[in-house]
């Protein structure tokens, strides 16, 4: 065991030692997922409301391929990206391969079908007696839809909250379009990858221990808002 | 029952609600089928029937809430769809569950008002009027999730009472409750409706709840209305066999106006003779039917006590069906039917079982009567 | 109600079910608090309450289903557990819902048998004896999932006959059918209990179920059972003010007797006398009550129809409670108060209202007396 | 546009090609996950039956543990189970770095979780009362535990679909484990990385196209097991 326990204390070492390098990648890693899920958010709680309150012709197409690209393999969606910004691909003048924007691009396409996904379950959930009771105090369209939105929050945010784990925590896409470069596009779980292979087991215990530490986290809030379930009983 | 304020040529004039031809159709199933109902204005309607008949559904198409398959709904005349929010604001609701919101009893009764954009003074003001009219004076600051059962549901009639509808829809409101609770909050719903002189859908499977609540019924069954009129016509004097069964009859009697004197009739039902209160011309055909709770058996060759039952039938007991307090005595006189509720001590006393033979005793008054059609 | 076939001395010495400082606790609510309850052999009791009394729990405590925070089960004189599959298996079960398992009628109904490796020719015979006693021979194969509420209940209850058991738990197995299909079903299992001669608990909210099905009944309130008795009795001579209002009484008078003579005694209750049948001694202090659906009611001065009915009260209407198909009119003579019940077209007739003169009619044999403690 | 249609093309040419080393990566990929999600069975649904079952003590601990373990990143299990068969680790003297089994080894330990933690809620989702039912018609403990686990097997398959899914889908913890050796440990998402990297997107849209398959059919079956909800009410 002595091997994780040395590289444990080499990881606390390096993350109290205030280094420039651990934290930068830290940093990095938080801002490209943050701001990937914020985006992932906007583009993806309308879409989930939507899919979730109406209904239409088309929805179950449309639910059918939220779904898919939800369960889209973390790698095919780096690789299309890749393509996409290649020299040779659509998007390829912009340049961005191998910057963090490629990395957010890929993760905000990770993230936005999983939030759009589970608002949908969520705002779907809100008892439809509920709105007919909202209706029938008067409330518009938008006010209905406004207080739909405001009893299925809790699981809005488990979308939100679960997507930042799934991002930060994903290597394929990110490894792919942003290569892994050191002061550029090193994240923690490309990091780690990239140290495991060379032996340095502590640079690669001070990221991981940064990870579980945002998984545990997450799963910590997550149970909070499951245990806390919304009562519409009375 | 509610004394209306309107104008008898207003009143007249147009029902408030109007529902014409609703056809209602789930996954090419039809759950309502209805030519036309409506629901004149200060008046509660009850809708009654056994679940599955259609009845919340029907309530949701009129009320707006729901647009129907097919067929028009006419608030005041006017043709009116979800779409139309200032009609749509006219028309409030309570349903099974109180589907209470966070927050304090105050914000869930003001509710409706903050999306009306009623100013908070007059919220507040309100909000306590309200909650006084349903017996919860002084309740504002409570928090609405600890509230009982009937308490949750006080509340959401408050809720709906604060925006003085036009038109309230109350959707078994009352069947979460206990017994004792419900009888209780049945005999408090009715008064509060006939003193707020509001226009109302009252849904139940109850129609016991109907009776009290409302001034007219309509029965529903597999999405249509088989019977509609006064609560004492529907319940007292059903024509259709099922709705009979439905409210605990034995099915009507035919016959016919045999002779008349001082609005007293005789009436002839295949051999029997019946007297009931009616100013029905001789020859007339008729329904007829006498609601088990008139009827009072006596024992066979009994000396009967004087009085003003004018009718008195010996008959055979040809069912007796335990209820709670009463026993229902389906009586046979030669293949005329009709049922008596005996109170347990009474069925008793008479040792009445299946075969024995008995009076049945009961007033002109109580028989009901109707031409046939 | 039922035969017991049992030898009396069996029957006299122990009942097959005892209950013992039973108390189930949940998050430190005490939920069930009932020092002693027995269940006599062949008999059927009626354990009756609002929602929330606690009735399942403890039925589910003497059923073994699940182990009581404290206190002790007797089954048969022997203290028995859940883990004592051997006991357990001569209990079966009705619940609210039917849970029917996926597959015909009769996979359900040979469930319980499958689990005991009854051999597939003797589940066919019983399968078949079992549904033709709850009416559906012949739906064998019948997919379960596709049955109307009444058959599916109707299943779940061959499910638990067709094993035999010795005791049968019935947890409110009625309450989720509309009216009129509960009436039928109601005397429908009452009857099927009777001849079954199986010993049963039955769980309910409606006092009127109760009196049809049991042969006693315990009423519970808040967990602990708060009266117990005949159904007579106790729905009609609740002494509990409680227990009265929840059975839709007026709380029991009390009074003593002042002479008797042939079984029929003179009772004193504040300066009012009551006529009753009893045999009780002079000078006995007494609880007593009259059913509503006992009293009869005439208009004040009216010559009086000679007839058995002794009691004679001249009264005040104090309130009226509209139900049904009658009102409960609640009747004071200078404080002392019994109800009436009359029919909704008596009550038109008499023109009766709050204040209105009128004479109580009663029986000496409709007043329920017991000595008072 | 042209660069996704020449490398789809390309890809569906080798894929109908037979070519052994594109069809012996996806065997690989297949065996390693197909067995991982076996064993993970095994050690899960037993697992998730006694988390849901039964009442006791320290049980709301043992839940956030698998929680925990299923929200781990790959990458971190990933390096740990480098560190164990590391030469230096617990288990390195069983040589098992760089081989398929040590891909397996960080497929169970991600899967199981996941299968043990949606086994414990799909238990647990079977209603109370019939449960109670069961018992009342006689059920033994073990009959009544058969009973439940049938009523709750859409769950547990499910759980077993989702985990076959993500696991054949994930890069961090093989590629540090396996080491995307070819004919040894490449499978289809390392392969995946290599390729792109190497510009080579014929070969890595031929592997994206059998992800991709793969995820619409677990999609599929997910979401039909959903619709087929259990009835209870009759």
């Amino acid at each position: 065991m002595s091997v994780y326990i040395t590289a444990i204390i080499d990881g606390f070492r390096l993350l109290l030692s205030g280094s420039q390098d651990v934290w930068s990648i830290i940093e990095l890693s938080l801002g490209v997922s943050g701001s990937a899920i914020l985006i992932a958010t906007v583009i993806g709680v309308p879409i989930g409301y939507f899919l979730g309150m109406t209904r239409f012709g088309g929805r179950w197409a449309l639910i059918l391929l939220v779904n898919t690209a939800m369960g889209f393999p973390p790698v095919v969606v780096g690789l299309f990206v890749f393509m996409a910004l290649s020299r040779s691909g659509p998007l390829g003048e912009l340049g961005l391969l191998f910057t963090p924007q490629s990395m957010l691009i890929a993760q905000v396409i990770l993230a936005a079908p999983l939030v759009a996904g589970v608002t949908t379950a969520a705002v779907a959930g809100v008892p439809r007696d509920l709105r007919l009771q909202l209706r029938a105090l008067g409330a518009s369209r938008v006010q209905e839809a406004w207080a739909v939105l405001k009893e299925s929050r809790r699981g809005v945010l488990a979308a939100v909250i679960a997507g930042f784990g799934g991002i930060i925590s994903e290597v394929g896409a990110v490894s792919i379009v942003g290569g892994n470069i050191e002061g550029s596009t090193r994240v923690m779980t490309t990091a780690i990858m990239f140290h495991v292979r060379r032996g340095e087991f502590g640079l690669a215990m001070a990221w991981a221990m940064v990870l579980i530490g945002i998984a545990l986290v997450v799963n910590a809030v997550l149970t909070g808002l499951q245990n806390a379930g919304v009562r519409h009983e009375r | 029952m509610s004394a209306d304020v309107a104008t008898p040529a207003r009143t007249a004039a147009v029902p408030l609600v109007v529902g014409e031809d609703i056809v209602v159709r789930f996954r090419k199933r039809t759950v309502v089928d209805v030519a036309r109902i409506e629901i004149a204005r200060g008046c509660t309607y009850g809708l009654l029937g056994a679940s599955g008949a259609g009845k919340s559904t029907l309530l949701r198409a009129l009320g707006l809430l729901e647009r129907p398959t097919s067929g028009r709904v006419l608030i005041d005349g006017v043709e009116a769809t979800r779409r139309d929010l200032t009609i749509r604001r006219g028309i409030a609701a309570v349903f099974q569950k109180p589907y209470l919101l966070r927050g304090t009893v105050a914000d869930n009764v003001a509710y409706g008002l903050r999306l009306r954009g009623v100013s908070g003074t007059e919220r507040a003001a309100r909000v306590s009027e309200a909650l006084e009219r349903v017996g919860l004076a002084g309740w504002q600051r409570q928090s609405a999730l600890t509230l009982s059962g009937g308490e949750a549901q006080r509340v959401a009639l408050a809720r709906a009472l604060v925006l003085k509808p036009r038109l309230l829809l109350l959707d078994e409101p009352l069947s979460y409750m206990d017994p004792l609770l419900k009888r209780g909050l049945t005999a408090e719903f009715a008064s509060i409706l006939a003193s707020e002189n509001v226009t109302a859908i009252y849904v139940t499977h109850d129609q016991d709840e109907a009776a009290v609540v409302a001034d007219r019924i309509g029965v529903m069954r597999e999405g249509r209305i088989v019977a509609e009129g006064d609560p004492d016509e529907v319940l007292g004097l059903p024509e259709d066999e099922w709705v009979a069964a439905f409210v605990g009859m034995e099915p009507p009697l035919r016959g016919g106006v045999r002779a008349t004197s001082d609005g007293l009739a005789t009436i002839d039902v295949t051999g029997v003779t019946f007297y009931a209160t009616t100013t029905l011309p001789i020859g007339t055909g008729v329904l007829l039917a006498v609601r088990p709770e008139d009827v009072t058996i006596y024992e066979a060759g009994v000396e009967l006590p004087l009085g003003s039952a004018r009718n008195r039938l010996d008959a055979v007991v040809a069912e007796m069906r335990p209820g709670g307090g009463t026993v229902q005595v389906v009586l046979d006189h030669r293949g005329t039917r009709i049922a008596a509720a005996v109170s347990r001590a009474s069925a008793k006393e008479l040792d009445l079982k299946v075969g024995a033979r008995v009076v049945a005793v009961f007033k002109a008054t109580a028989v009901r009567v109707r031409a046939s059609a």
